[in-house]
């Protein structure tokens, strides 16, 4: 994409790319003798939608938990806002404004729904022990602040109906929303998802990606998804990068992807 | 009482009504919505401020006296204070039914000429904008929720709170103005224009003046003792004359508090929360109710469910005559008490009714069973009979007179008057000022002295003077012997029952009368469950040896109990089938307030009828259907058609 | 059925939010607290106040403070008795070093000293997860124990190598120490329990204990939405040592009047244990009926025999009543594995939506 | 600058000095040690098998001990004793399975480990109940365990080595020898094995989990009993020898809730180790008794740098 100037690019849709956000600079990652990833290069630019695809054991989920934090690479680097990321916590990544969902679900089951999309607003919780313990001035201001930010997210994400109920009770594809509802609450500058649409029906895989569009569009957020079903990655996202086996394969638009060879060899050799 | 704290002469209009409320009870709440998980209010005199500014903003917006003003969308506080902010600017409010289709939609909004359309969100300007090509009076899209609506082209599109916004800064500039369009309205101004989904042809817009909904108002309100301080769900549609009465007119009159719930699928749940102390609802919903209720009660444990039955039993036997202040025995009242701490207050706590002081049900008739259920667990529930074009109230029971099988006595300034054929006409300050750009229908209905004409049959009672309704007018027929023959009274008994939804009897100028039955997918389904029968579609449901067995035993009961009634013992059934499907607005087979429309429903299904006369086992039929989102199709099903016994009238007449 | 929800409505998040958004819910707490600050006091006997009411209360609040750590942070710790004595003999030492310290002052502030020895070994948590962290804080409780045994200065020196309780006033009424009574005593536990609960609730419903709860449902997922790990479990360490040093504190000054080492080995920790897993993990009203029925079990196997004059020497009762106890935690266990609270939970939404079954 | 000495100096000064008395000690920590690796033992193959942290394993040692010299003080012959006791621990083993963990099946580990706390106080209330509290002698002679003792002379110098000790060493390698031959060889001890790695692989075996947990259940028995009858005759039979049980946790910290082979070296270590400590610098510094928690601390320790045990295969967090 080096035609691309640095000031970004426009969508076939008409929407305003900006410049770029984050950007990966040859990034290595071994465990023990095994290579999740090799020497990979790509970045992700203001508003838009980019999606990281390939086959099972490609690597994108090591590169998701890379950009996130929780996997430091043995080698590259990892660029945010123009300046290099030092190797730091998860804690502070998500700190920084980079909100994630899970491949397979990781809500605190022990919550319920509406704590669960709180607990996305952490990252904005400044109140002292003290305050809280007795639930008193800058903590319940807190409360009631975050409290508005997190029901506006519940109905953007229609799930009004079940913002009491302990996530446990809830079934799959409610829990996937939830999830993304607590990722979003964190108000993020870059939104990770991994595979959303994994072990989804058919209209919850439509709703979810309305969802996506919709937060892209209401909130301008940055998304990088993470999608080995094809079909609705390529409907989704603005550019989208390939892996195989730790390696970059492809990176460009949809269409420039689906025309790339390696791209439908690689394809080619797992079923779908 | 209010109408003395201010001269009523004062209290002209619908926005008079309002000032008089954001002064006089500023700081009680008028308005309610379930948002964002909590009840977000507004007292009086905020409303007030909204609605004003909304109508600073229609003014700057360009709206002129006489302009129509549609709102489509659900029960949200902002959609009511547009209607009131119109009237504030001379111009009327119409409200849609927001279910409706776009053609539909085309069709009012061209009928009335709408200039501007205040719309909820997303998918109501998208109907719009379909079929804005075809309304050349149309103007100006505001809408409330701007999710989704970015990237629309705002040339003709606003968001709400901006149009407030700017009336808010264009205050000084229009505020005269509004002060003098708001002091022209008077009595005689039209205050709304509502839209009949007649049982047949097209809609017919009735115009209401601010006589019309302001006096029915306060007579009603009076007559059931409302007050400031109740609450009142608003969860029917905007553009039924009854939610218009009961939550703008009945609302500004009393000053009491209108609740909107957050969503279609959590209304039972908000319900719940606000309790109502004046309610209203279609018997349809309290059916559903009734039936849900029993379902649940079903899966009870042996001692809760006997229990149940026990109090359930006391209740039906003590319970409305409690409520009706007749003598009841001391130990009897004892075991209420009980009931009413073990079951009777439980329930109505989860169904949300702990606190209902008024209940009232209409539109169609209500079963007995229904009906004394809700009574006899002390509910207050009534019934009221009334049409659009009376502004509702033409008849209703007062209370402590409460009965199943009447719609009470004429309402407070309402004259009726039986013709001979039975059908009713009445005559109040309540009746409609004319159908808008049809004055023929005007005719038709209302004549010169100002009686209109319901279409309903119906006759009053000796020593009650209850009004009692047999049927519509032009549906009451003769059978070829000449016995009198009364569908609808046939399928309300009928419908009755949980497993039969809807009901159609056939007979006029027949020897016998013969049934279409539609079966209630929730009772039978879950009965299904109950003895593991699988079934994969509704039609396979309907079409199960067992569910016939069921319902040809409801039938024979009913035909039992119309026997009885030698006038109308003709009307037994003879023969019925269940439907393949099930009738449906979206197939014009019912109206979308969920009347049957005999007509349609005898040329759709005419092989059917003929199948039902010609002594056939089974049919084979095709029918045409359409899907929610306006695609047709067409589903084909054999049905079976089966006889039913009969009862031969007892020959009393014979003897005198 | 006792429950009528109807009509209950928030205007706003902080009604929303508030402990009991069901009325029902606080008038049931009204009576409880009017049963333990007016009703009790008035009517127990000394063998009431001693045996029952003091004890439960204080063991409450330790399986209070444990809870915290295991039940909302997931931190499993079978060091709470150790925790107890640093409470206690820190409390010791400030008054026999201070005669003039209020107690109520020394009682708050021996939690300080626990909290500290708590974070001090909370440190592991962060690398050491589950059983054996467990095993970890097991270090604790013999290196504590052991420690009060060897280092003289804890306990002045004394021969006995026990501590004493010695005679301490407030406001003129001898409130530890022989001489004084137990209502008294009772009221003092009584206040310091109620205020420990309070400050619990609150920090367990907002912002800390989504925190804790988040670090024990899926401590990775909990980290990559922004929480500081270690610093999450060492609050949790830190504030449910405080309250565990509070409850040894009133332990042997408000109760028992005198401490050996041993009596805060072992078999304490699993009592607290015990109460805070029966009573309910995660749960704040749980402790309470935990304590309840660990306390009073004993007492009623050892009244029983006697009210149907079953001659039954003290030993046989001691053995059985760890028999049923033991017996008992597997049951309640079966029965219920989130404990009495849930089993609470359970029954109170029986009682909203009745009659319905569900 | 004293301290530091005696930290740092003194101690191997000792050692050096009296290499004999270095060999008892050494000798001594062993026997314990060997002790605590059956122990240890017991653990892992439970939680290999059911994932069950079991508390109770120590107190199944004193229960064994008790039962057989209960037995036995009822006039029944020893070694009948010992055959009726082993039927006993197998009726636990079951009743254990049957009343505890099929209804708790599934249920989270500390709800699990919470039930052997439960089972560990109701074999103590029970065992006091029927056989009173009292410490009471092993019948070691009864038995064949010989009591005499070698003398042996190193470095001109003197070791006693107790032939009940050396009886303990040999019965516990051969026990252990034994298991681990049952546990390679065997189909039932294979399914055992697997069953730690995949309950499905374990299952294919053909034998259900019922019985596999009856059967280790039972082998924790035996051992317990094994254990009982050596520990009790250095330190006679009573619920005091419970504190034996919880120097079986370290241990596992160090080996590894799942390694067997870590269960043993790690046991001999920590026998041994403490055993050094209490007599080099314990007794002389501190005042003694410190194994009490010499083990803990050092597992502790430990275990900051090898979260993993010293066994256990490093971990690779996923999401």
């Amino acid at each position: 994409m080096n035609d691309m100037s640095q000031d970004g690019y426009v969508t076939e849709d008409g929407r305003q790319i900006g410049g770029v956000m984050m950007e990966m600079k040859n990034i290595t990652l071994k465990f023990g003798g095994v290579v999740a990833i090799e020497d990979i290069s790509f970045d992700i630019r203001e508003g838009e939608i980019r999606a990281i695809i390939g086959p099972n054991g490609a690597g994108k989920s090591s590169m998701l938990n890379v950009i996130s934090g929780f996997y430091h690479p043995q080698e590259g680097e990892v660029w945010f806002h123009g300046t290099e990321r030092p190797a730091m916590k998860p804690y502070e990544v998500a700190r920084q404004g980079v909100a994630r969902t899970f491949q397979n679900i990781a809500l605190f089951e022990g919550m319920t729904v509406l704590d669960n999309v709180m607990t996305g607003r952490l990252t904005h919780m400044k109140s002292g022990l003290l305050s809280q313990a007795i639930w008193w001035g800058k903590a319940l201001q807190e409360e009631v602040k975050n409290r508005e930010v997190v029901e506006k997210v519940i109905d953007f994400l229609e799930i009004q109906s079940i913002r009491k109920t302990p996530v446990g009770r809830l079934p799959y594809g409610l829990k996937k929303r939830v999830e993304l509802a607590r990722a979003l609450a964190a108000e993020p500058k870059l939104l990770l998802l991994d595979e959303p649409m994994a072990g989804m029906n058919v209209e919850e895989k439509e709703d979810m990606s309305r969802f996506i569009l919709d937060v892209n569009d209401e909130f301008g957020t940055t998304i990088a998804l993470i999608e080995h079903d094809m079909g609705v990655v390529m409907d989704l996202s603005d550019r989208v990068v390939v892996m195989d086996y730790g390696k970059k394969i492809g990176d460009g638009t949809p269409d420039e992807v689906r025309n790339n060879q390696d791209v439908i060899d690689a394809y080619l050799g797992v079923a779908h | 009482m209010i109408d003395r704290s201010a001269a009523p002469s004062a209290l002209n209009s619908i926005p008079a009504l309002l000032a008089r409320n954001a002064t006089e009870f500023s700081t009680s709440p008028a308005y309610r919505e379930k948002e964002y998980g909590i009840w977000q209010s507004w007292t009086w005199a905020e409303a007030a401020e909204e609605i004003e500014s909304l109508a600073l903003g229609f003014l700057n917006l360009g709206v002129n006296e006489g302009d129509y003003i549609a709102v489509i969308g659900r029960n949200r506080p902002n959609l009511y204070w547009s209607m009131v902010a119109a009237q504030m600017c001379g111009a009327i409010p119409v409200p849609l039914y927001q279910d409706a289709n776009a053609e539909e939609m085309a069709y009012v909004l061209g009928h009335c000429g709408a200039r501007f359309v205040v719309v909820a969100d997303q998918e109501q300007v998208d109907k719009v904008i379909e079929v804005q090509e075809q309304l050349h009076q149309f103007e100006h899209m505001i809408y409330l929720d701007p999710r989704g609506l970015r990237k629309y082209d705002h040339s003709r599109l606003h968001e709400y709170s901006h149009i407030q916004a700017q009336g808010r800064a264009a205050d000084d500039e229009f505020r005269p103005v509004l002060e003098k369009r708001r002091a022209a309205l008077d009595l005689d101004s039209t205050c709304v224009m509502l839209y009949t989904s007649g049982t047949t042809g097209k809609p017919k817009g009735v115009v209401l003046s601010n006589r019309n909904i302001i006096v029915t108002s306060q007579h009603s309100s009076e007559f059931d003792h409302l007050k400031l301080g109740d609450e009142v769900l608003a969860y029917l549609p905007m553009a039924w004359v009854g939610d218009f009465i009961f939550s703008i007119g009945q609302a500004m009159w009393t000053g009491f508090c209108v609740n909107c719930p957050e969503s279609p699928d959590t209304m039972m749940a908000d319900l719940c929360e606000i309790g109502p102390s004046y309610y209203f609802a279609p018997p349809r919903i309290f059916e559903t109710q009734l039936t849900s209720v029993m379902i649940r009660m079903e899966d009870a444990g042996k001692f809760k469910k006997g229990l149940f039955d026990y109090f359930m039993a006391l209740a039906r036997k003590v319970g409305p005559d409690l409520l009706d202040g007749k003598p009841v025995s001391l130990w009897d009242r004892l075991k209420y008490k009980l009931g009413e701490f073990c079951i009777y207050g439980p329930l109505k706590n989860t169904l949300g009714f702990s606190k209902v002081r008024v209940g009232y049900t209409a539109g169609e008739a209500i079963g007995p069973e229904i009906f004394d259920f809700y009574r006899s667990l002390g509910i207050n529930l009534k019934q009221l009979y009334g049409q659009t074009e009376a502004s509702v109230f033409i008849a209703q029971q007062p209370d402590g007179e409460v009965r199943s099988d009447t719609v009470g006595v004429p309402s407070p300034g309402v004259e009726i008057r039986l013709e001979d054929n039975g059908e009713i006409y009445y005559r109040s300050a309540g009746t409609f000022v004319e159908y808008y750009k049809n004055p023929e229908s005007t005719a038709d209905t209302k004549d010169a002295e100002g009686w209109v004409a319901t279409g309903d049959a119906g006759f009053f009672e000796e020593g009650t003077g209850h009004l009692r309704i047999i049927d519509r007018a032009k549906d009451v027929g003769k059978m070829a012997d000449g016995k009198l023959f009364a569908p609808k009274y046939v399928e309300n008994k009928l419908k009755f029952y949980p497993n039969i939804l809807e009901a159609v009897v056939f007979g006029s100028g027949r020897d016998r009368c013969a049934a279409f039955i539609n079966i209630d997918l929730t009772a039978v389904g879950n009965w299904a469950e109950r003895n593991n029968i699988a079934y994969a579609s509704y039609q396979e449901l309907a079409q199960h040896p067992d569910v016939y067995k069921t319902i040809q035993t409801h039938i024979e009961e009913v035909n039992k109990s119309i026997a009885e009634d030698s006038m109308l013992s003709g009307c037994q059934i003879h023969r019925f089938l269940i439907l393949h499907k099930e009738l449906d607005a979206d197939d014009g087979e019912m109206t979308r307030t969920r009347k049957v429309r005999r007509k349609i429903v005898e040329e759709k299904f005419h092989d059917l009828i003929t199948a039902l006369y010609d002594g056939s086992e089974r049919v084979q039929t095709t029918t045409e259907v359409t899907y929610e989102d306006g695609r047709k199709g067409s589903i084909s099903a054999n049905l079976e058609l089966r006889d039913v016994a009969v009862v031969t009238p007892q020959q009393k007449m014979a003897a005198e | 059925m006792l429950f009528r929800t109807a009509g209950q409505f928030k205007t706003s998040y902080l009604k929303d939010q508030t402990l009991f958004p069901v009325r029902q819910d606080a008038i049931l707490l009204g009576i409880i607290l009017a049963f333990a600050w007016v009703i009790f006091p008035l009517t127990a006997s000394e063998f009431t106040f001693q045996t029952l009411l003091i004890p439960v209360l204080v063991y409450s609040l330790a399986a209070l403070g444990l809870n915290i750590l295991t039940g909302y942070a997931g931190q499993l710790s079978l060091g709470t008795g150790a925790f107890m004595g640093v409470g206690a003999y820190a409390c010791y030492k400030m008054i026999t070093i201070f005669p003039e310290m209020n107690l109520l002052v020394a009682v708050l502030m021996s939690g300080l000293f626990s909290a500290f020895i708590g974070v001090l070994f909370g440190l592991p948590s962060l690398r050491i997860k589950g059983f054996y962290l467990a095993i970890a804080t097991l270090a604790a409780q013999f290196f504590l124990v052991w420690l009060f045994e060897k280092w003289a200065w804890l306990y002045n020196y004394n021969a006995s190598g026990a501590i004493q309780v010695p005679h301490v006033e407030m406001l003129g009424t001898p409130v530890a120490g022989p001489q004084a009574a137990s209502m008294t005593q009772y009221y003092f536990v009584l206040v310091v329990v109620t205020l420990m609960t309070i400050l619990a609730i609150n920090l367990t419903r907002g912002t800390q204990g989504r925190i804790w709860k988040a670090t024990r449902d899926m401590d990775i997922a909990a980290e990559l939405i922004g929480i500081n790990l270690l610093k999450s479990k060492l609050t949790a360490f830190a504030v449910s040592s405080y309250i565990v040093g509070v409850s040894g504190a009133l332990f042997v000054f408000l109760w028992r009047g005198a401490a050996e080492p041993n009596l805060f080995d072992i078999p304490i920790s699993f009592r607290i244990l015990f109460i805070a897993i029966i009573g309910g993990l995660g749960s704040i009203m749980g402790n309470y009926m935990g304590a309840i029925l660990i306390v009073a079990l004993p007492v009623v196997l050892k009244t029983l025999p006697e009210t149907f004059g079953i001659p039954i020497s003290s030993a046989t009762v001691e053995h059985l009543n760890v028999m049923v106890v033991g017996a008992l935690i597997v049951f309640f266990l079966i029965i219920e594995p989130h404990g009495l609270a849930r089993l609470w939970t359970l029954i109170r939404e029986k009682f909203i939506i009745w009659p319905f079954p569900h | 600058m004293e301290l530091l000495n005696q930290l740092f100096v003194n101690p191997f000064v000792d050692m050096v000095a009296a290499p004999d008395f270095l060999l008892q000690v050494l000798w001594e920590g062993l026997v314990s040690g060997v002790l605590y690796a059956l122990i240890a033992l017991g653990f892992v193959l439970i939680f290999r098998s059911s994932r069950i942290f079991n508390f109770a394993q120590g107190i199944m040692v004193v229960f064994a001990a008790l039962t057989l010299v209960g037995l036995y003080a009822m006039g029944i012959p020893a070694w009948i004793s010992v055959v009726l006791t082993l039927g006993v621990m197998l009726m636990l083993a079951v009743t254990i399975e049957r009343v505890v963990l099929r209804p708790l099946v599934g249920q989270p580990d500390i709800i699990l480990f919470m039930a052997t706390i439960g089972i560990t106080l109701f074999l103590i209330g029970f065992g006091e109940l029927i056989f009173g509290g009292e410490n009471k002698q092993m019948i070691t002679s009864e038995l064949g365990i010989p009591t005499g003792a070698f003398e042996l002379n190193p470095f001109g110098g003197f070791l006693l080595l107790e032939q009940k000790d050396i009886t303990a060493v040999i019965g516990a390698v051969s026990l252990v020898i034994g298991l681990l031959l049952f546990l390679n060889k065997t189909r039932m001890g294979r399914a055992v094995r697997a069953l730690g790695d995949d309950h499905q692989a374990a299952l294919s075996v053909g034998i259900s989990l019922r019985t596999i947990w009856v059967l280790v259940w039972f082998i924790a028995g035996v051992i317990a009993l094994v254990t009982g009858v050596v520990w009790g005759a250095r330190a006679g039979v009573s619920f005091a020898l419970e504190v034996i049980a919880y120097k079986a946790l370290p241990v596992l910290m160090l080996g590894g809730l799942e390694s067997i082979t870590g269960a043993i070296i790690g046991g001999l270590a920590i026998g041994i180790l403490e055993k050094l400590f209490e007599i080099y610098w314990g007794q002389p510094i501190m005042g003694g008794n410190t194994e009490t928690w010499f083990a803990f601390v050092l597992a502790l320790i430990v275990l900051l740098f090898r979260p993993q045990g010293l066994f256990g295969e490093k971990i690779i967090e996923r999401v």
